[in-house]
């Protein structure tokens, strides 16, 4: 295991100093945690967004903290859901008054981690609602497991309630258009090599030389299946198919399209990536509003992409196109 | 034989001692079927356990679990720290101000756990996960006149074992499907050490309700 | 080699097909060319700005199109700077009658290929003035040599002349202040793993389990010296103190910090570099003015980073917060 | 002997069979003291050539040198581009207008190549790089009455083993300063298959001027 870091064991609290470090203008590290919120938080009159997850996903979550997306995010160990205290305190930073939702990512540990928390903050009298993300279509979506996992698609939950609950929305306003995101948002992932926990010191599963893993988790989960590498043209073609099959869109469809890198791949491969999904969407006349391309949810050094598509209507075209600052993402 | 609280401080000291022994590997069972977190993260949660509990001075059993739980839940992230601390913090509910109590008094408390685990976690026996020791070990420990050390140790190694066969259809391992199958669930392993680790603790081998 | 490619001699054309279709609202690429410039170029009464070098270095530099950065970008093969026709392509495609800035990374190839195409821009009667950026303190700067190379500290040239260019200042006075960045600007890189250029599909050199390379290039030219992995405090001490050395700067200056990470690089171990980069600044009362982290000039998916400090005065600092907006760097 | 079009073509499909041929072996040498690209830069520009040349009909070796250089100017990019692209510009002007000649005026077009390699790369025979091939073999041929085709060989090829011990001061080798002794220069090695290739051509295994 090479890696920049000082001790494996150390390495979100050294991350959390040096981003605070370099990005004081805008944040602030809650004392004594792994919270980072809007410097300015709590923001009066606004809704507070809270999300959050094990560390590792770099730039989620703390590079969307700011206007227009998040007031606070709170920072796991590595791959591992933050604690309770810990994220009852990015509530409790954030709230101001006026309520504080929940984004919250599909996995046993996020889901019970952040109900705990909001359980605390409901004894402290704090509004809290919350919103679970499942885009990743790689895995069945079933009412008798776990359901699927929340991955990239994320990201557009916080940039469009953001933008709602920076205009002044109420709660529930904010809430039922996250839940209208997670409606509309699918993202299929795969990998080319895996990645390696600092603490653990070695890789969380292997891949030959010539393998890939579709249907990739962003923690190194399993996927569907190990196939050899194909082209990237049909890589994409498979991750899209998945997506489009679930999301069921029809001509004239509008969406927004994320091809996210997972760590180690170059932005070139992601846009050689993009050109055939572009292709792909524009032959089925559907209509792409935006394209995002670069890291938004990664997992360590993992090489592979995933691809989302979220499906548009005016009230989301409007708030996904106003504006945005954060470290990672602007608008 | 009575459970008291230098009793209970010895089961956390010995199941941390299996834990850190066994780290490596119980990562290595997560990283077959999940994130392979689970050893860090039983072993970051389980050694502030037992640093917390051998610097504090306990009067009850009910604050011991208390602390041990509160620790737990705040140090240990993932699904296992909620999981385990939520058990701890329900016994603790049922030993409150108990300075020691007898075995069956014990296993009460646990079965207030398992109920705890359940209702956090959803999960059912036969979802390949730690409720697949819990479960038999409780029905085990409540049904019998005495507490056979290696039975008790054997019972859980035999349900840990067993989830080898089963299909995930909770937690992380659960995205695998059918490819979860063959593979040992690793909080049913650690729960394994969990239960070998209150065993030793009934060192005459039998231990009477 | 495991690449998310289609052929290995046609990753610069879909990457360009990929990266068009993603942001055809921003730019639009010259037909038949490898050149990308703004979609509404040439703007008029403003001085162009055109870069480029080989490809592989995304987001550099075709990222860096758009409002107060770049007007053109001059995509090459992998690793190889472009041809004089391209170059003269984006010339002659920005020039509204104000002159063009071509900003060069020191490379005898980039020197040569953009001093043809300036002469054949002369030609046609444009007015053409040239910067070459050679930030890396790593290799000796000598006249008798080829000199320091051009690495990550060519984006503050883009970022500042491209902000004075957007002011309408002449092409006098954008080469002046490019040039003043250049001589204020001063980067140093180290590599954990190599690159593989796809044509090539083998890495360009090796490196042991647990050796780094300090100093290296971006193109995968070797640097001072391998050593073995050590903490990333002492990495960043040791790229620090080579920049410092060289850059001379007092208590009390001010400067940029921009920590660069070169392609395989999750963001957690750049902000681990800066938090020890924040420290020794601070201890030396340098004030930092403003912190970038993440990629910004890449090799591929080369594991590693590379630290610049720009050294700022007032007009440096006005010029750097002035607002941009391309893909890479949004202001 | 004389020099006409049909043995220009054969020089420049014979220098790309060996280019195309010595590709991986060129990128090696590169790799070890540059970027890597060369012999994929070489045998992107020359098969580019060859396509051009074989297409195109050419009345004299003016135009045609200039089909060469154009072509390699605008497809091979890197430091090799501009640099055997100027070489055959230079020649085509020498040679402008001349359907054939003898190897007296071949020469003297050669050397005008090699003026105009030092002008664009301001380098000089000691600093690594192609010049170390160029100068002293056109000295060679300049100076002699008859060209040994053998000998010309030779002396490219001792000339290219000679920058091996070199440091090198121009182009991107020279990044290493003492580390790139050791390591044979890549444009030395493409330009000693450039005069092999010439070389071939003399058949007859010596040439009158
Ligand atoms: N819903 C659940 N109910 C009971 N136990 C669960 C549940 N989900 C997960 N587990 C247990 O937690 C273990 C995984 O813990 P750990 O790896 O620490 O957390 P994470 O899965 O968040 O990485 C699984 O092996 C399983 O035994
Ligand atoms: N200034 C120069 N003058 C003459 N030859 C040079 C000069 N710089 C580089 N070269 C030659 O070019 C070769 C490298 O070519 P190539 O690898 O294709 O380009 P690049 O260095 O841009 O990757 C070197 O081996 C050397 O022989
Ligand atoms: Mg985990
Ligand atoms: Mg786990
Ligand atoms: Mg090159
Ligand atoms: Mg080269």
């Amino acid at each position: 295991m090479k890696k920049l870091i000082n001790d494996p064991n150390q390495v979100v609290e050294d991350m959390l100093a040096g981003m605070v470090a370099a990005h004081s203008n805008r944040m602030k590290r809650l004392p004594n945690t792994n919270v980072i919120v809007r410097k300015e938080a709590p923001i009066q009159g606004k809704v507070g967004l809270v999300s959050g997850g094990g560390s590792g996903h770099e730039p989620s979550h703390a590079g969307y903290v700011g206007k227009g997306m998040l007031d606070g995010a709170v920072c796991g160990e590595v791959f591992t859901s933050p604690t309770p205290d810990q994220i009852f305190e990015a509530i409790q930073a954030v709230d101001s008054g006026n309520g504080v939702l929940l984004i919250i990512k599909n996995y046993t540990g996020d889901i019970m981690n952040f109900e705990m928390a909001a359980e605390m903050a409901e004894a402290e009298g704090i509004n809290v609602a919350k919103v679970v993300v499942n885009d990743d279509v790689a895995v069945e979506d079933s009412t008798y497991t776990t359901g699927r996992r929340g991955i990239a698609g994320t990201v557009f939950v916080h940039k469009i309630a953001g933008a709602l609950a920076e205009k002044g929305a109420t709660l529930k306003e904010v809430e039922a258009v996250a839940k209208k995101v997670v409606e509309n948002v699918r993202s299929m992932g795969m990998a080319l090599t895996p990645c390696t926990v600092p603490a653990a010191g070695k890789p969380g599963f292997e891949l030959g030389e010539n393998e890939i893993e579709i249907g990739m988790g962003i923690h190194g989960e399993p996927g569907i299946e190990k196939t050899q590498i194909q082209p990237a043209d049909e890589i994409a073609q498979i991750l899209l198919e998945k997506i489009l099959d679930d999301l069921k869109l029809e001509e004239n469809d509008k969406v927004a399209v994320m091809i996210n890198g997972l760590g180690a791949t170059p932005l070139m491969e992601l846009y050689i990536m993009n050109k055939k999904v572009s292709e792909v969407l524009k032959d089925k006349n559907i209509y792409i509003h935006e394209t995002f391309v670069g890291e938004f949810m990664t997992s360590l050094e993992m090489a592979g992409c995933s691809i989302s598509l979220l499906k548009l209507d005016d009230q989301l075209i409007e708030l996904l196109d106003a504006q945005a600052d954060t470290i990672a993402f602007k608008k | 034989m009575t459970f008291d609280v230098e009793q209970a401080k010895k089961w956390i000291i010995t199941f941390n001692d299996k834990i850190q022994e066994n780290k490596e590997y119980l990562t290595e069972l997560d990283q077959a079927i999940g994130d392979g977190d689970h050893g860090l993260n039983m072993a970051r949660g389980f050694q502030e356990t037992v640093k917390k509990i051998t610097e504090g001075k306990y009067d009850d059993l009910g604050s011991l679990f208390k602390d041990v739980g509160m620790t737990l839940i705040a140090k240990v992230g993932g699904a296992s720290g909620p999981l385990y601390g939520t058990a701890f913090m329900k016994a603790s509910l049922a030993l409150k101000g108990k300075k020691e109590v007898d075995i069956k008094a014990l296993v009460e408390a646990l079965a207030a756990s398992l109920d705890g685990l359940k209702v956090r976690g959803k999960a059912q026996v036969g979802d390949k996960t730690m409720i697949d020791v819990w479960e038999p070990v409780i029905e085990y420990m409540k049904n019998r006149e005495t507490i056979h050390s290696k039975e008790l140790t054997d019972l859980s190694k035999e349900k840990m074992d067993g989830t080898k066969e089963l299909e995930a259809k909770k937690g992380r391992a659960a995205y695998l499907g059918k490819r979860s199958i063959g593979h040992i669930d690793p909080g049913a392993a650690s729960s394994y050490l969990l239960f070998a680790s209150l065993a030793e603790l009934f060192e005459e081998g039998e231990v009477a309700q």
